[in-house]
């Protein structure tokens, strides 16, 4: 069953068409990679799908519902959460706060409540700090809750945004170049904590540059070329596929 | 540091006073009587001196001379650090408390005067700091919701001659409705749009004030407010009396802080103190962490004008009379100064910078004049030295590079 | 009273307030594109150059009363003044822009903005401690006369004050937008990186930004001195605000959109003193600022579709 | 084309560079002739774009050398190098959106003072691209991608460049006006005498149009060869789809 499911999405910024109808769907508990080269429009898929951007026309819908026009922290309460290329984590706040934050919209104390702290605040920032620690633990990150964002190093801050996204309990993951700037060693650790995640029921929506990290664990891939999707199929396949080499080498 | 590194960096010194010169002397030495060198030169002189010498000192520093006191010094610091850490914080509040509880036995009339304003200005600087310092929204027209906070007490209080305690709340949600006004339209805008807008309607309810005679009574202000009253012990039993003497106020005023530190505390320490972090940190990744960006820049607006609003209120009581001279921009930037001062995001911060700007002043009374110039020049050195303030926002844990 | 002579008196006004309304809205054309220029090419709100204005309004009363009591003619007085306190401004606009903006380049645009205002209190109160906390008068009428169209009076003040703003207004544009200097000022706005790779030095350019925007906000300011008659330390803060919406208005970094949006405003605010209440001038600027944010962002000429952005 | 007496123009010795924490290039060593057409190809990611950005001067490097005609040129300001003679077109074109063609052009011999060589040299640009001719008084933002690339590397040329530094120019262009890019690069090179740095995706282009190549993975070189060889291999595949 598709969980996730774009058609016909095509999205135009002034004179430039950055996706032409591209269609394809995310099934629940599938592997999705999503390839192309520099410029097919891959971020802007992305973009599209967490309420970034408008459509020019074309419908994402989410277990069976359309998101046209909800904002992205209502997409994000339906259960789609996702990371950014360039990461942009909370740089001031501590790795434990990070996480605490993509709660917000699965908990509800409010201001005055905060300030009285009442016992169901009080009920309430704990289960969140469990919440939280928990999905530290599951990224390997325990020892690291205290620490501003800023100051982790570079594949640690990496891991940090996926336990952010995940901590919103999310059904479907989004991940945007998860692996860039890792070493090989990080590239392998990532593939097996992308099958953890994938093995806890959440769908997985990626896209990335090292082909190694996604022949080894996609189990399907759509490859985009000029904001047009060129193949969609299993890695061999689009390994074999003589347009996605041509997109990639020339001819 | 090789030699001519450092001879470019006086070449650029002596760059720098020639420059200095040339701005200086036209203000001060161009007179219709005549053309005159003596004042400017000597100001510039001792400027070129103190300037030198720092430079100097510094240059000395680069090459490690001061290593042999700075490395004890150091050390001693340290080790100070370590001791006061090892005393639990809540000694040190109660501590604090206990001092600012008996201050007005020990103290005279002046400096009752003196703390009230600083304790006013700690909960000013307070509610600043959830919209600037967490939130991250530059605020320049804050003291606007000060002005409404004093005005609706005020009226009130003439008009239908309510009760302080009764006004205390409504003073809050009038300036919490201001706030929401001046937050609707600015929150699709870019943050430093924020700052001039702010700015412009910190002008509008200044100006409103000044002008609508039948209302305000214009410059001329509101006389007669009644002070709050109490239940006070008074010739060996309880009873109800309008408060009057400094000491009473100082009582009230410390009572309004102190909830306002709790609440403020509080606040940072809970889902709504994070989002209000994440907006601050990054607009668009909080949005897309489920954090409703729009609805909670419109809460941190209003929370902050609401703590205005209440220091407002007292503030009219306390004077007995309100006019709009008391809500100029200067005030904002004073209140701002504090926060940015002490350290954004920071409690501690902010109540040092209170006490640095209201009570070190008064301190240096002769100076009066030179104040605003001072905080001026300290506000745009302390973004290159010290951008998070003297007290900055603690966040737990150690650096990571330290650790592998 | 005949109706006829109502309507012509209501002519005669409305000339009045016009000839009013284009000299104010000239100065506020010149101070708004020190902010508009400035914005383009740093993208800082520049809240010292409501002082650098003010410093010009100094700067030129102190030289056109050396200069009178010098015993020169009014117009040389005028004239070398303006050249003189122009370069004055520019120079103390460069060191503001070296001193605290220019190590502040890579940090939060917060830190920058608040350095800004730092900076604007610490000039504002300069002036103050070395020129006074009192109003400065100007020396004599320095202009006199007037003459009359259709009722409207205009002064020859008023008639120099228009000729100086677009003067220099005409030449700012023939710098803009014909020479070299002027195409690297729009193309480091455009894009830094890129302007470097093909040789032009940003730091350079943006020092000439702040010094060609400090040279117009000070003939304002002499300008603004004259037709008042005096200044005073603090004029800066409300006309700068009052400028900075004419940029916004105009489209912020929009060079023709800044000339216009001060022109508006300063009719605006004319008109509305006139026709609506002298009390609340300067509450419909801001109020136009409010609305313009609001509602068209990009302001009239929007920053987006537009070529003459710095 | 490339003699054992000649000096390189452009020597990297073993550079590295980072955007913030993320290392980009790890020890990139390469040497470029006068005279050459040297491609650099990779997946993206590979740090092709960075190793450009450090030579130009706009990227500061955190090792090695970068030299220039014989002299190093890492740590000079990047808007000292146009003047002597090296220029990059970076990726995504990167015209001034709001300067019209004829304006941009002028832009590129910002530095030049010699108004009758600037003259040739525009004519001689307007000669390579046409069009550009046509649409001078029009706005940079307002032409097409492939336009917007012609008047990119005219802007470059305006600068009398002896080393062109090309980064991507086949992105996002359809393949005949990409064809046209090719043929230009390649005319650039043989009639002015113009050594080329070519980046590209598009390896088989950039090879064909080359007479050497570098491949790089994950920031650094792992092949170096004579363009032709490079066509040949199969390995390069494996570099790009990780088979």
């Amino acid at each position: 069953m598709a969980i996730l499911e774009l058609s016909d999405i095509s999205v135009r910024f002034g004179g430039l068409q950055a996706l032409t109808d591209v269609s394809f769907r995310v099934s629940e508990g599938d592997i999705v990679g999503l390839i192309g080269p520099n410029g097919a429009g891959k971020t802007t898929v992305f973009n599209v799908i967490t309420g970034v951007y408008q459509t020019s026309s074309g419908q994402v819908s989410y277990d069976g519902r359309p998101l046209a026009a909800l904002r992205p922290h209502k997409i994000l309460a339906l259960g789609v959460a996702r990371t950014f290329q360039n990461i942009r984590l909370f740089q001031n706040m501590t790795a434990l706060e990070n996480v605490m934050v993509a709660q917000h919209s699965r908990t509800r104390e409010g201001v005055l409540a905060a300030m009285l702290r009442t016992p169901a605040q009080k009920r309430e920032e704990e289960r969140i700090r469990e919440k939280a620690m928990e999905a530290l633990a599951f990224m390997g990150l325990s020892d690291f809750a205290g620490e501003v964002a800023s100051n982790l190093a570079y594949g640690l801050q990496r891991r940090l945004e996926i336990a952010r996204a995940l901590a919103s309990q999310p059904q479907t993951l989004l991940l945007d170049e998860p692996a860039a700037g890792l070493n090989p060693a990080e590239s392998q650790e990532l593939m097996h904590t992308i099958g953890r995640i994938s093995s806890r029921g959440i769908s997985i929506l990626m896209v990335e540059h090292d082909m190694k990290v996604v022949m080894g664990i996609c189990r399907n891939i759509v490859v985009l070329d000029h904001g047009v999707m060129i193949a969609e199929g299993k890695p061999e396949e689009i390994q074999r596929d003589a347009r996605v080499i041509e997109a990639y080498l020339g001819h | 540091m090789t030699i001519p590194a450092s001879r470019k960096l006086w070449l650029g010194f002596a760059v720098a006073m020639l420059w200095l010169y040339v701005l200086l002397w036209p203000l001060l030495g161009i007179k219709p009587e005549g053309l005159e060198f003596a004042a400017s030169t000597a100001i510039w002189a001792k400027v070129a001196v103190v300037s030198a010498i720092l430079l100097a000192l510094w240059q000395l520093k680069g090459r490690g001379v001061f290593d042999f006191a700075s490395r004890p010094a150091q050390a001693l610091s340290q080790a100070l650090g370590k001791a006061t850490g090892r005393v639990a914080t809540w000694i040190w509040l109660v501590l604090v408390f206990a001092g600012a509880v008996v201050f007005p036995l020990v103290t005279e009339r002046y400096a009752h005067d003196v703390a009230i304003s600083v304790l006013v200005y700690i909960c000013l600087g307070l509610g600043l700091n959830v919209v600037v310092g967490m939130a991250g929204l530059l605020d320049l027209g804050y003291i606007a919701f000060y002005g409404v906070g004093a005005y609706t007490y005020a009226l009130l209080s003439v008009h239908f001659g309510l009760s302080f305690w009764l006004c205390l709340p409504i003073a809050g949600a009038f300036s919490a409705c201001a706030g929401c006004i001046i937050g609707y339209p600015t929150l699709r805008m870019r943050g430093d749009y924020l700052a001039i807008v702010t700015l412009g309607f910190g002008e509008i309810v200044r100006i409103v004030l000044n002008n609508w005679m039948s209302l305000t009574h214009g410059p001329n202000g509101i006389l007669g407010i009644k002070p709050p009253g109490a239940y006070w012990w008074q010739d060996g039993h309880i009873e109800h009396i309008w408060l009057g003497s400094l000491e009473q106020f100082y009582y009230v005023i410390l009572g309004l802080a102190v909830c306002t530190i709790v609440a403020v505390h509080r606040l940072n320490h809970s889902r709504i103190g994070r989002a209000f972090e994440a907006v601050r940190e990054d607009q668009t990744a909080a949005e897309l962490m489920g954090v409703n960006t729009l609805g909670i820049k419109l809460l941190a607006y209003s929370l902050g004008a609401i703590f205005g609003g209440l220091a407002g209120a007292f503030f009219a009581a306390r004077m007995r009379f309100v006019s709009p001279e008391s809500f100029t921009f200067i005030e904002s930037a004073m209140v701002l100064a504090m926060v940015v001062l002490g350290g954004m995001g920071s409690i501690p911060g902010v109540i040092l910078g209170a006490l640095a700007l209201i009570a070190l002043p008064e301190i240096f009374r002769g100076f009066e004049l030179y104040r605003m110039f001072v905080f001026g020049g300290v506000m745009a050195m302390m973004m290159l030295f010290r951008p998070k303030g003297l007290w900055p926002a603690k966040r737990m844990g150690v650096r990571s590079e330290e650790r592998d | 009273m005949a109706p006829a002579f109502h309507k012509a008196q209501h002519v005669e006004v409305f000339l009045q307030q016009l000839v009013n309304g284009i000299t104010l809205g000239g100065v506020y054309a010149l101070v708004a594109l020190g902010y508009t220029m400035v914005y383009g090419i740093i993208q800082l709100i520049n809240f010292a150059h409501g002082e650098i204005f003010a410093a010009g309004g100094y700067m030129g009363v102190i030289l056109i009363s050396w200069m009178v009591a010098q015993g020169y003619p009014p117009f040389v007085c005028l004239g070398v003044a303006l050249v003189l306190a122009m370069g004055y401004c520019a120079l103390l606009a460069m060191a503001v822009e070296k001193l605290v903006y220019k190590p502040l380049r890579s940090s939060s645009r917060l830190s920058v903005l608040l350095s800004a205002l730092g900076m604007s209190i610490f000039l504002q109160n300069g002036l103050m401690l070395t020129q006074g906390v009192y109003d400065r008068a100007y020396p004599g009428e320095m202009v006199q006369g007037g003459f009359e169209i259709g009722g409207a009076v205009v002064s020859y003040m008023q008639v120099v004050i228009v000729g100086i703003t677009v003067a220099l207004l005409v030449g700012l544009n023939a710098l803009v937008f014909k020479t070299r200097v002027g195409k690297a000022m729009r193309a480091t706005a455009q894009d830094k990186t890129m302007s470097a790779l093909v040789g032009i030095n940003a730091s350079r350019i943006i020092s000439l930004t702040f010094a060609i925007g400090a040279a117009l906000a000070c003939a304002a300011g002499i300008m603004v001195g004259m037709y008042y008659g005096s200044v005073r330390y603090d004029m800066g803060f409300v006309l700068g605000v009052k400028a900075f919406s004419a940029a916004v208005l105009g489209g912020i970094g929009n060079i023709t959109g800044a000339m216009l949006g001060g022109l508006i405003i300063g009719m605006i605010e004319v008109f509305a003193a006139g026709y609506i209440s002298s009390e609340y001038k300067d509450v419909f600027a801001f109020i136009i600022l409010i609305g313009v944010l609001y509602f068209m962002p990009t302001g009239i000429m929007g920053e987006n579709v537009d070529d003459t952005r710095v | 084309m490339r003699g054992p007496t000649l000096e390189p123009i452009l020597e990297l010795k073993n550079v590295s560079a980072a955007y913030g924490r993320i290392k980009a290039i790890k020890g990139i060593s390469l040497t470029v002739y006068p005279g050459e057409v040297v491609s650099i190809i990779g997946a993206n990611g590979a740090g092709k774009s960075t190793t450009l950005m450090a030579i130009s001067g706009v990227l500061p490097i955190t090792g090695g050398e970068i030299s220039y005609d014989g002299v190093r040129i890492d740590g000079t300001a990047a808007d000292l190098l146009p003047a002597r003679g090296l220029c990059q077109v970076p990726e995504g074109r990167r015209i001034f959106p709001r300067l019209t063609v004829e304006e941009n052009l002028d832009m590129g011999a910002f530095f030049r003072k010699d108004k009758a060589g600037i003259l040739h040299d525009l004519n001689r640009v307007f000669q390579l691209f046409p069009i550009l001719q046509e649409r001078r008084r029009q706005q940079g933002g307002t032409l097409s991608g492939g336009e917007q690339q012609m008047l990119a590397m005219g802007r470059a040329l305006m600068s009398r460049p002896r080393l062109l530094l090309l980064d991507e120019p086949s992105l996002g262009l359809a393949p005949l006006i990409v064809q046209q890019i090719f043929r230009i690069i390649r005319e650039i090179n043989e009639t002015d005498g113009v050594t080329v740095v070519l980046v590209e995706q598009n390896a088989n282009l950039a090879l064909q149009a080359s007479t050497r190549g570098y491949v790089l993975e994950t920031g650094n070189v792992i092949m170096e060869d004579e363009a032709g060889a490079l066509l040949a291999n199969p390995d390069i595949r494996k570099a790009y789809l990780g088979e």
